[in-house]
């Protein structure tokens, strides 16, 4: 069994292993292996290639995005999502605009350990990922299984561009697999995660297990719904959910995000444009509520969207 | 700008000295108690604590004046906290997750504040509050006060962050009466000081601010009266923007997830010192207490905490259903999307 | 005639004189007026209250908080919006989620100078809107008018939330009004510039000008299209949009923000979860390219939304 | 560490200065050229020359090793590029939009680069360039490489962005080959280093990071070909980074739209030499030279000009229906999105 945490470190060593323009950078994801482990030991295994950073993320995707322009292919660790704030101008006017001006390309993979855990508060359970999807020239990847984690990352490496990886910390130990795959789906392409004719839950990292949960729920009661795993947000896959919207006439688009825009508000735009025809009933969106993410898990659990919640949520649009 | 000052060590006043070593006892043992019932699964988020640092931390609390001063404590100022004015049974109530504490469930543990008294609320973003209180600082002297003084607390990783050089900066550009007291505690979660600075000594920094500097051992719980003391002093009286870099080493883990194992055994012979046992050793050679008052004290302290446990235990926890989801105060401006 | 620009000035001279807890921080707006000179001649008149800052946005930024969460009420003056960046976890991290964490207030007011003009380029055209929308615990401004910029100005700084200010650039000194406002809209509402049958444009800041000279174009054409001003995107008035889109059947959503997500996707998502029935056609939306904004006036020309591009996509929601 | 160096000056070797006087006076003449074009409004974007900052922007341009070295220039630094051996050709056409030009119209002016032949393309944001050379210094390291070094070029007022301050910390403790010339020009658009900083000097700043730190007088052009030379030659053999403050004073306003007339006139005096005819000057005091060979270099300096003006002119302007409008280069990954 392997976790998705372990997957994403097994990505990085098979990545470090393959290409002598891998390295990694960041706060303590040298001999330490990183604030949850997702290096641990490659320090060691690749002697001078996995370097801890001073607490300076400018510096550090400053450093990453001069060493990827000269041809290598850092990877960036952000101790959590949140404190990519802080690196967010060299992210989105530099590495996001440096193969437009310049025709350089910029391949940086920039790890950010995303979204909410129980008590960990409005500083280390953000979801970033819509922040850097709005950004011309970034991929922006939200794997949702441990084989994404590792086929995903392995990718982002390996393409030309800048990589936004928001990986769910509350996948890291969470969730399973048998093996780490030999296949991969291709990137940019969302998955059916399972099917179902009733209504659409479009869905990302950590939601697609909730939506899958509340799927698992409602099939007892007869309504089958089906999960499209996005995979990732920026391309964003409009053809499979528009496909998947064309058999159930129904959708319902769920983000562990504040509700105010996102990828929420980018599905459910989508479809009423390009899908207007399919929809049998409003479309429709839940997101975690519009303040900071709370600290106390009492607050926390009704904050983000669960499997009970939409399944509310379905049976509001299955109603219409 | 003058030179950084080493001063010469004198005892402080007993009563100053007895007081401060009080509070280190009651906050090494408030934090011996939440690290505790962490690893019972008690508490939610991580808990930090500043075995090691409280002297250091004690220092500033109680050389701030409550109500006059503004103070923006770190994770490692359980003693601060305490010295400038917060009650254990606060703290303990944000550890417990108590509706009653300061941030309501709404914020946890080493992120709690009540920036009406002054004590400011830290986000996790490291450099982030030391422009902050230089606001709040600059408020007060726009309105015409004067004599208050501001002090922040800053770790040897946290000195690398942008924001720590553009706030130290600002402070120097604008004279404000701040205090900025650099922990060099050897390490950053597990990064050593090697991988963080290049320069022979975090102290020069301070003539490249146009700011005085001090170097403080802060294992002697007597010279970090003195010299924090002598510091908010200055800074209180027009002298500026002060540095202290003072010098100790983190006596745990980052966090009690950790075990520090990384640290180098050899920084605990130099640096190392536990400035509690030290303290309590000043106070028995002066003979301003003898053993069983010391023990007496502790007692009080343990028995503090454990009131202030059993209280917050029996508190309300937060209930989402009476929680009010809204993030800004303007009734009328809430986004009308509901969902 | 006054510009608006100069109710900029006005309205910032107004709060300057009626409330002594005001003050103005940023790079170059003592003395020197500021960039465009938005504080022209206020350091003079209000001693020690207009201030230079140095070249340091997340201090100039996390001075404000301190000063506001003390009892002032700071205006703080970004060079330009694209360089809030540089501020952005103070305010994204600090000045939005203090209310909500301590339940003291943080009622500072960021003004970005936003958008395009010819020959901006990259780094000196961006809108940000979105990007501050998306969290909680902040208010999004972005006036259309001299009036809106003068009244929503003053109400942004007499609010006790935090506010960004999404002044825009090209409408500096192409926008005149006969005199400053007297009475102003409630902030929050948006507004119907022009009223119309056959398709609601919402738009906002620059793009409610393209939006009006589209509808005067098409008006010769027989087409009526009815312009919304959004006014604030966050909160959105939904209820004005809907209202809108009652009598006309269709809408297009225009904004000078990339593609990706944004106040576009907000809107068509609101409109096609709460307004579905309403809809004769699919929502549409015009956007920016997804590219960094173009430096060259010809390129620049095409990149953003223009009455031209709009009124194509008028007659496209039109035909269907 | 060592002591921030104040060398005595001896003029360079002959061809070397006057190889730097004549680069000056084509950046000198171009600038100007570009300024009456905008003036004629003939060119998009703002327009901001290097008008006395010639001698040190030079010198680091002269010193680097094009192919082996990294340049990262900033607005004021046209000599330096043309030292590092861009075309006036290619300046000219970016400011002239033709789609020749190395950013084919997408950015503009001053954010030319060609980040292939080690000379970045700038971003606006200042300070952010410095990590960014570090990375390509750290890169090539990596790759088994040495003897290259990078320079990287910062205002008074960049150095108190946060950027800054993390990126030449950062620089310090990897012992990056990094040379990084702060000139203080003494404003920062119309702010006097009063209101940017409070230090005494600068170069106080570069013992506080563990760097050498060099002070000069930037209108002397044998003192920055000496001193500039002499850093990167420390940065190239090992001695990890540098910094260099020069001190001179902008002789114009901060861009082509502003008439500077916040400027101290007592600058001028103290500050404000003008490096070029001071260079001019000891060319013919030391007949390295005559009027007549200067006067022709004049010529030839501005017919260079004239010519790429024309040239560029004739050229082509961006196309946006020939524009590829996609900011990814894996195409498969462009996002489906089209309106
Ligand atoms: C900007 C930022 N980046 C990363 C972190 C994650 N982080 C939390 S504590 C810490 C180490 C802090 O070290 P130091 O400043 O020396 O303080 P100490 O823990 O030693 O008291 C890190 C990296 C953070 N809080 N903020
Ligand atoms: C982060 C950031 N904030 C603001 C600006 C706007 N700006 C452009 S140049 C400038 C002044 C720069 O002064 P200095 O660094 O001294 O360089 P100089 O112009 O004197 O060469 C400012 C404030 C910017 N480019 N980047
Ligand atoms: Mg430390
Ligand atoms: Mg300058």
């Amino acid at each position: 069994m392997i976790t998705y945490l372990e997957a994403i470190r097994e990505a990085q060593a098979k990545a470090l292993a393959d290409d002598p323009r891998v390295f990694i950078y960041g706060q303590d994801v040298g001999a330490f292996g990183g604030a949850f482990k997702a290096t641990k030991g490659l320090a060691k295994e690749f002697p001078g290639r996995v370097l801890d950073a001073p607490l300076s993320e400018d510096a550090i995707v400053g450093l990453a995005i001069g060493a990827a322009i000269d041809g290598m292919r850092p990877i960036v660790e952000m101790q959590f999502a949140d404190f990519s704030t802080v690196g967010f101008n060299q992210i989105v006017n530099h590495a996001a605009t440096h193969f437009w001006r310049t025709g350089v390309p910029c391949p940086i993979t920039v790890r950010l350990p995303s979204g909410g855990t129980a008590g960990s508060g409005p500083f280390h359970s953000q979801c970033m990922e819509a922040l850097y999807a709005t950004y011309p020239g970034l991929i922006v990847m939200t794997p949702a299984t441990v084989e994404d984690a590792y086929s995903m990352l392995l990718e982002a490496v390996a393409i030309d561009d800048p990589v936004i990886f928001c990986e769910h910390k509350y996948l890291y130990y969470h969730l399973k697999a048998e093996a780490l795959p030999t296949e991969a789906m291709p990137v940019g392409k969302a998955r059916i995660a399972r099917a179902g004719r009733d209504l659409t839950v479009v869905a990302y990292s950590a939601m697609v297990h909730e939506a899958l949960a509340c799927a698992e729920e409602l099939a007892g009661e007869g309504t089958e719904i089906e999960v499209v795993d996005l995979r990732t947000v920026k391309p964003l896959d409009t053809d499979t959910v528009l496909a998947s919207v064309a058999r159930t006439g129904r959708l319902l688009a769920v983000g562990e995000a504040w509700p105010w825009g996102g990828v929420n508000a980018e599905v459910v735009a989508r479809v009423a444009s390009d899908g207007f025809a399919l929809l049998d009933a409003p479309p429709r969106r839940l997101n975690a509520k519009d303040t900071p993410v709370p600290f106390h898990p009492n607050l926390w659990g009704t904050h983000r969207p669960t499997a009970r919640s939409i399944a509310v949520a379905v049976r509001e649009v299955l109603s219409q | 700008m003058q030179e950084p000052l080493v001063e010469s060590v004198h005892p402080p006043a007993p009563e100053e000295y007895l007081r401060a070593y009080r509070t280190m006892l009651l906050a090494r043992i408030s934090e011996e108690k939440y690290a505790s019932l962490y690893r019972a699964g008690k508490i939610f988020g991580g808990v930090f604590i500043g075995r090691g640092q409280e002297a250091l931390s004690v220092s500033i609390g109680q050389s701030l004046r409550r109500g006059t001063d503004i103070f923006a404590p770190l994770i490692r100022d359980q003693a601060g906290r305490l010295a400038f004015g917060e009650s254990v049974l606060d703290a303990t109530r944000t550890y417990l997750g108590s509706r009653l504490g300061p941030m309501r469930g709404r914020d946890g543990n080493v992120h709690r504040g009540y920036p009406r008294e002054g004590h400011l609320a830290m986000i996790s973003h490291l450099g982030a509050m030391i422009s902050v209180v230089s606001g709040a600082l600059f408020a007060r002297r726009m309105r015409g006060l004067s004599g208050f003084v501001g002090a922040v607390c800053i770790g040897d990783g946290g000195t690398s962050t942008g924001a720590f050089h553009e706030a130290v900066n600002q402070a120097a550009v604008e004279k404000l009466p701040l205090v900025v007291v650099v922990a060099n505690n050897q390490y950053a979660y597990s990064t050593p000081t090697s991988r963080q600075f290049a320069c022979d000594d975090l102290l020069d920094r301070a003539r490249g601010y146009g700011m005085r500097g001090h170097a403080l051992d802060a294992t002697n719980l007597a010279a970090c009266l003195q010299t924090v003391g002598h510091a908010i002093d200055l800074a209180r009286t027009g002298g500026g923007p002060q540095m202290i870099v003072a010098t100790l080493l983190r006596l745990c883990g980052h966090g009690e997830h950790d075990d520090g194992n990384y640290i180098d055994p050899k920084q605990h012979t130099e640096v190392g010192g536990d400035c509690l046992p030290l303290a309590e050793r000043l106070i028995l050679e002066n003979k301003w207490a003898d053993a069983a008052e010391i023990e007496a004290w502790r007692k009080t302290a343990v028995r503090e905490v454990d009131e202030a446990v059993a209280t917050a235990q029996r508190e309300a926890l937060p209930d989402p259903d009476a929680e009010q989801w809204q993030a800004i105060t303007t009734a009328r401006l809430i986004d009308g999307f509901t969902e």
